[in-house]
């Protein structure tokens, strides 16, 4: 790993030159007052002093619907046209937080486990990810407790961490990550030896995650899942915002003799994810699903794909319409 | 306040009800709570703060149970349990209001003519953020609108959080549940998002109550709940009546009336 | 399409069996004329008309729908129509509110002896859609996902 | 990039069609590609997901045995969208299939043990599959029962080979329909199966059950065996749980900390002591 220096102007160059090179490159943008992920040709039209997107980035690399394959059907014989690879475009993400970036790891864990995922893994190696160090958190924020900081590198290809001059310390990460310096290599200065930390915010731990994985791992039978659950009304905004959440549902888009198979977003959540087609439902009752949603993430997923399924990002607690704050009732777990 | 909690640790300790549904403080603002125990009753708060719509919770077989419970309402509440209660989901020997007027004094209901004297008083006006986003609408053109609404629809990912929401969304299996046909694709795309928010907006009307849960549960903030508002608005003079105010047995769409409006029938 | 060529719309009439099915039937054994343009689909009564195939139908392709069925109190179910009349209501007032073109949805009651009615009603009806040309904000997002999934629109 | 795409069913043909019981269907299939049947194997136990072009996707244990070259059979029952969509297929159609998926049956552990299958309904053909694997190899195994119960006398699944079962000398074949499900001419056991099993159950030594039917079954029969001296580890038995992709990425049939897709869908009784009965 490299870190340079890049300056206010060097940055807006830098940025001139990534959108000129024909990637595509989507950064948070302010509209209908919220954040969100889009489309961006210039630096002006980012957005600057927020704390979280109301999005997460995952839909760059798992997209809300994509076509898994399409088919034709043409006197009881199938042709099959498989996904290609080739038709994802290169794109780069600016100023992606690091709790969404490292939420890349538990995301391909997930997809790869076992057998790979063609389609995530085309979309993840055409995506480079600029990361901004963060500067600000709010009471939701708790990457600190999983793993993760204001300034985690991982998932990033580049980080910049913003300097009071308006210029960033540019902290090369990956063979990716120098491929984009190299677009504008001339803008990237020696380091000035800023010290990172002094720039990042101040985020304290608020629990310990062996200790409410431990918790966890004897929790299934508790009352507690009831408790906090009650007020939840099983929609599906917490999955959807989330960065690592990954269930997804398979579906059939029909037009008389031609079809498309589709892969898209789900929620453990929802009732019908589970149902059977007899009646039967596995997890029938809301505290099912809202013990299956921490479980799988504190529980299952560090004990089968040796990562946590939550990044800190705070999302889930901030779209959650009754205030179901994964972060208490983490907490809440912990203290018992 | 302190009435209230009184109250409610009285109803629950003397086996009136088995549970009352109320408001506590929540990490930013008031959320649903269910309190079992007068333990718990001591954390119910109710003022201006309290926006959920509480009746959501009412035809939750799981929740409520077999007893008789308590619920803390808000005017948008009661209009809906009105609601309900024409739709034949709640009967008073189930239910009890419990209520903070105006005047701070605690009111409780128990007959749903009681509830219906009481919301009468309180006039159903479009607030700021209504006026303001529908007054925008209404003076664009058609294609105007429909531009508008396909940003904002362009935004939506299919989280049901507005049918769950919605207390008047009840159905066991909802048409978007339904496949054999598949009515509307479960995929968030523009057409199947479109079709969703008419669909709902079909399904409500004579029935929402414009109480804006939908609007305020929205983690993408399209202002899906001004869709339902304005069907009512329009449907009122049509029909006579607005949904969750003075009771009226039966729903808009399952009756009729011999000189409806038709006009725009060739 | 060359600017010459004449418009022709697609139209889809929603019918109910017993009165205007019944009625386009006697437009044709009266040898009456009319547009081509129609496509009728013919349901038991207004009242079984679901609004969304009315969307199916614009999002795949159609310029203009007729939905027609028996006059009031000719229903052969007594007051299907009536039921549906109340629907169309509330269904005009949400098209309109998100932006659809009500204009291009016809309701009308042909009963099954007015020929020489549906006759009048088609050809009035595609004259007026052919006036307002193809309607294609519908169609043109029907199919947004291959779109998306290139433009990644996140 | 060659990398193969999961989701991607290989193109079958049905080659033959019958129909077992009401509702009730079985297809043999057999590979367009013939390089793909060449390479093609499973074991007995594995599962499969299902394609009819249209409809989607459903997941059903490969029904035929392993050692039974050339084809694959499937056994289902018209329920929903995609099942109504296959049983509509007919014979010379196309359909999918993406597999085969999960574990296996530990037929090799099993050497030299009396083995019991317990089935009941539609759980016979994931069943059938190890039945007939088990037959094939039959010098492997001492006793084989086979104790196979149904609602009624026509809701028994591939009766031409219940005949053929009961045929064999060395086969102790056991059919059973519930309680006033019975025709005239019934000859077999009237009864649900967990009464069925007490009554003519072998001895638990040296005996391996295998039990697959409906939860309420299971529920019902994993006592019985237990009194009957069977230990947890003398008890498998085969889950399904909803599945959407079969190789452990959609999330739905987990349970606790297994996947049913990729951890079962074949589970000894002592592995499914470790995860919560409610789930699955």
């Amino acid at each position: 790993m490299e870190t340079k220096y890049i300056s206010k102007s060097g940055i807006e160059q830098w940025f001139k030159s990534i959108v000129d090179s024909g990637k595509r490159v989507y950064a948070p943008v302010n509209s209908r007052d919220q954040i969100e992920f889009k489309r961006v040709k210039n630096l002006s039209e980012v957005a600057d002093e927020y704390v979280q997107t109301t999005q997460s980035i995952k839909a760059s690399v798992y997209p809300k619907a994509e076509v898994l394959f399409s088919y034709e059907k043409e006197h009881g014989k199938v042709h099959l046209t498989d996904f290609n690879p080739d038709s994802i475009p290169e794109t780069v993400l600016w100023k992606v937080h690091p709790c969404d970036a490292a939420g890349f790891k538990p995301l391909s864990a997930i997809f790869n486990w076992d057998s790979p995922d063609k389609l995530h893994n085309a979309h993840v190696q055409k995506t480079s990810v600029i990361s901004f160090s963060c500067a600000m958190a709010d009471e939701s924020c708790f990457c600190t407790s999983v793993n993760g900081s204001p300034g985690n590198l991982a998932g990033s290809d580049i980080q910049l961490t913003m300097l009071p001059d308006g210029g960033a310390i540019a902290e090369i990460v990956t063979p990716k990550g120098e491929a984009l310096v190299a677009l504008s290599p001339t803008v990237f200065e020696a380091d000035k030896g800023e010290d990172k930390t002094k720039y990042l915010v101040d985020l304290p731990a608020r629990f310990s995650l062996e200790e409410v994985n431990a918790k966890l791992n004897k929790a299934f039978n508790s009352t507690v899942w009831k408790e906090q659950s009650e007020r939840c009304i099983g929609c599906g905004a917490c999955a959807f915002v989330c960065p690592t959440c990954a269930c997804f549902d398979i579906q059939e888009d029909v037009h008389g003799s031609t079809g498309r198979r589709i892969r898209c977003w789900d929620a453990c959540g929802f009732g019908l994810c589970t149902l059977h087609t007899s009646g039967h439902n596995p997890r029938e009752h809301q505290s099912q699903r809202w013990r299956q949603r921490l479980l799988h993430k504190f529980s299952y997923m560090p004990a089968r794909l040796n990562v946590v399924g939550c990044t800190g990002c705070g999302r889930c607690s901030r779209a959650c319409p009754v205030d179901m704050n994964i972060l208490e009732h983490i907490t809440s777990i912990a203290a018992q | 306040m302190e009435k209230l909690r009184e109250r409610a640790a009285a109803i629950l300790a003397d086996g009136t009800v088995s549970l009352v549904i109320g408001y506590e403080e929540g990490t930013k603002r008031p959320r649903p709570l269910f309190c079992h125990d007068g333990e718990s009753a001591r954390k119910l708060i109710f003022d201006s703060r309290c926006f959920h719509n509480l009746a959501v919770y009412l035809t939750k077989k799981e929740l409520v149970g077999n007893g008789r419970f308590a619920v803390t309402a808000t005017i948008s509440t009661l209009r809906s349990i009105m609601q309900l209660y024409v739709e034949n989901q709640l009967s008073e020997d189930k239910l009890l209001i419990l209520t903070v007027d105006l005047s701070g004094t605690l009111r409780e209901f128990v007959t749903f003519d009681e509830i219906s004297a009481y919301v009468e008083q309180f006039e159903l006006k479009r607030g700021e953020r209504e006026q303001e986003i529908l007054t925008r609408i209404e003076g664009m053109t058609r294609e105007e609108r429909w531009k508008f609404w396909q940003e904002e629809m362009s935004h939506c990912f299919k989280c049901y959080a507005c049918r769950s929401a919605c207390p008047l969304c009840y159905c066991t299996k909802c048409v978007v549940e339904v496949n054999r046909p598949q009515w509307i694709n479960p995929w968030p795309a523009p057409v199947a998002n479109m079709e969703w928010h008419i669909n709902r907006a079909m399904h409500m009307v004579g029935r929402c109550t414009a109480c804006g849960a939908c609007g305020d549960a929205c983690p993408v903030g399209i202002p899906i709940d001004l869709i339902t508002r304005k069907m009512m608005e329009d449907m009122a003079p049509e029909f006579g009546y607005i949904p969750g105010l003075p009771v009226k047995k039966g729903n808009a769409l399952s009756t009729w009336k011999l000189d409806d409006r038709e006009q725009f029938i060739r | 399409m060359s600017s010459e060529e004449i418009f022709e719309p697609k139209i889809v009439a929603f019918v109910c069996n017993w009165c205007t099915y019944a009625g386009a039937d006697l437009t044709g054994t009266s040898r009456l004329k009319y547009a081509t343009n129609v496509k009728i689909v013919r349901f038991p009564c207004t009242g079984r008309i679901d609004f969304l195939l009315l969307l199916k139908s614009f999002a795949q392709g159609a310029d203009g729908i007729i939905v027609s069925g028996c006059h009031p109190n000719d229903c052969h179910y007594t007051s299907g129509n009536f039921h549906a009349r109340r629907r169309w209501i509330a269904f005009r007032s949400i098209l309109d509110m998100m932006g659809v073109d009500v204009r291009r949805v016809q309701y009308s009651w042909v009963s099954a002896a007015e020929g020489s009615k549906w006759a009048d009603l088609v050809n009035n009806t595609v004259a007026d859609i052919r006036a307002l040309g193809p309607y294609t904000d519908y169609q043109k997002v029907a199919d947004y996902l291959e779109k998306e999934v290139q433009d990644g629109e996140a | 990039m060659s990398e193969k795409n999961t989701y991607l069913p290989y193109l079958m043909t049905i080659e033959k069609v019958i129909k077992e019981a009401p509702g009730v269907k079985t297809f043999r299939m057999k590979f367009q590609d013939e390089a793909e049947a060449e390479v093609f194997d499973f074991k007995a136990g594995q599962f499969g997901e299902y394609s009819a072009f249209g409809e989607g996707e459903s997941t059903f244990c490969i029904a035929s045995s392993p050692t039974r070259k050339g084809y694959i059979e499937c056994t289902f029952r018209d329920t929903g969208r995609v099942t109504s969509g296959l049983a509509s297929l007919e014979e010379g159609s196309t359909m999918g299939f993406r597999g085969p998926y999960g574990n296996v049956f530990p037929l090799d552990e099993w050497k030299g043990k009396n083995l019991v299958f317990i089935a009941g309904g539609i759980a016979l053909p994931p069943m059938r599959c190890v039945i007939w694997n088990a037959l094939d190899l039959r010098e492997n195994f001492k006793d084989i029962t086979i104790i196979y119960g149904a609602k009624t006398v026509i809701d028994l699944v591939y009766k031409s080979e219940l005949r053929e079962w009961e045929e064999r000398p060395d086969v102790k074949m056991v059919t059973t329909v519930d309680p006033g499900g019975q025709t005239a001419d019934w000859k077999g056991e009237i009864g649900f199966v967990p009464t069925i099993v007490e009554k003519v159950a072998p001895s638990a030594k040296d005996t391996i059950a295998i039990v697959c039917g409906p939860p309420i079954m299971i529920k019902y029969t994993f006592p019985v065996l237990e009194k009957l001296g069977f230990s947890d580890d003398q008890v498998y038995t085969t889950l399904e749980n909803r599945m959407k992709c079969g190789v452990g990425k959609c999330g739905r049939c987990n349970v606790g900390k297994l996947y049913i897709c990729k951890d079962g869908p074949v589970f000894s009784k002592e592995e499914l002591n470790l995860i919560p009965a409610e789930e699955y």
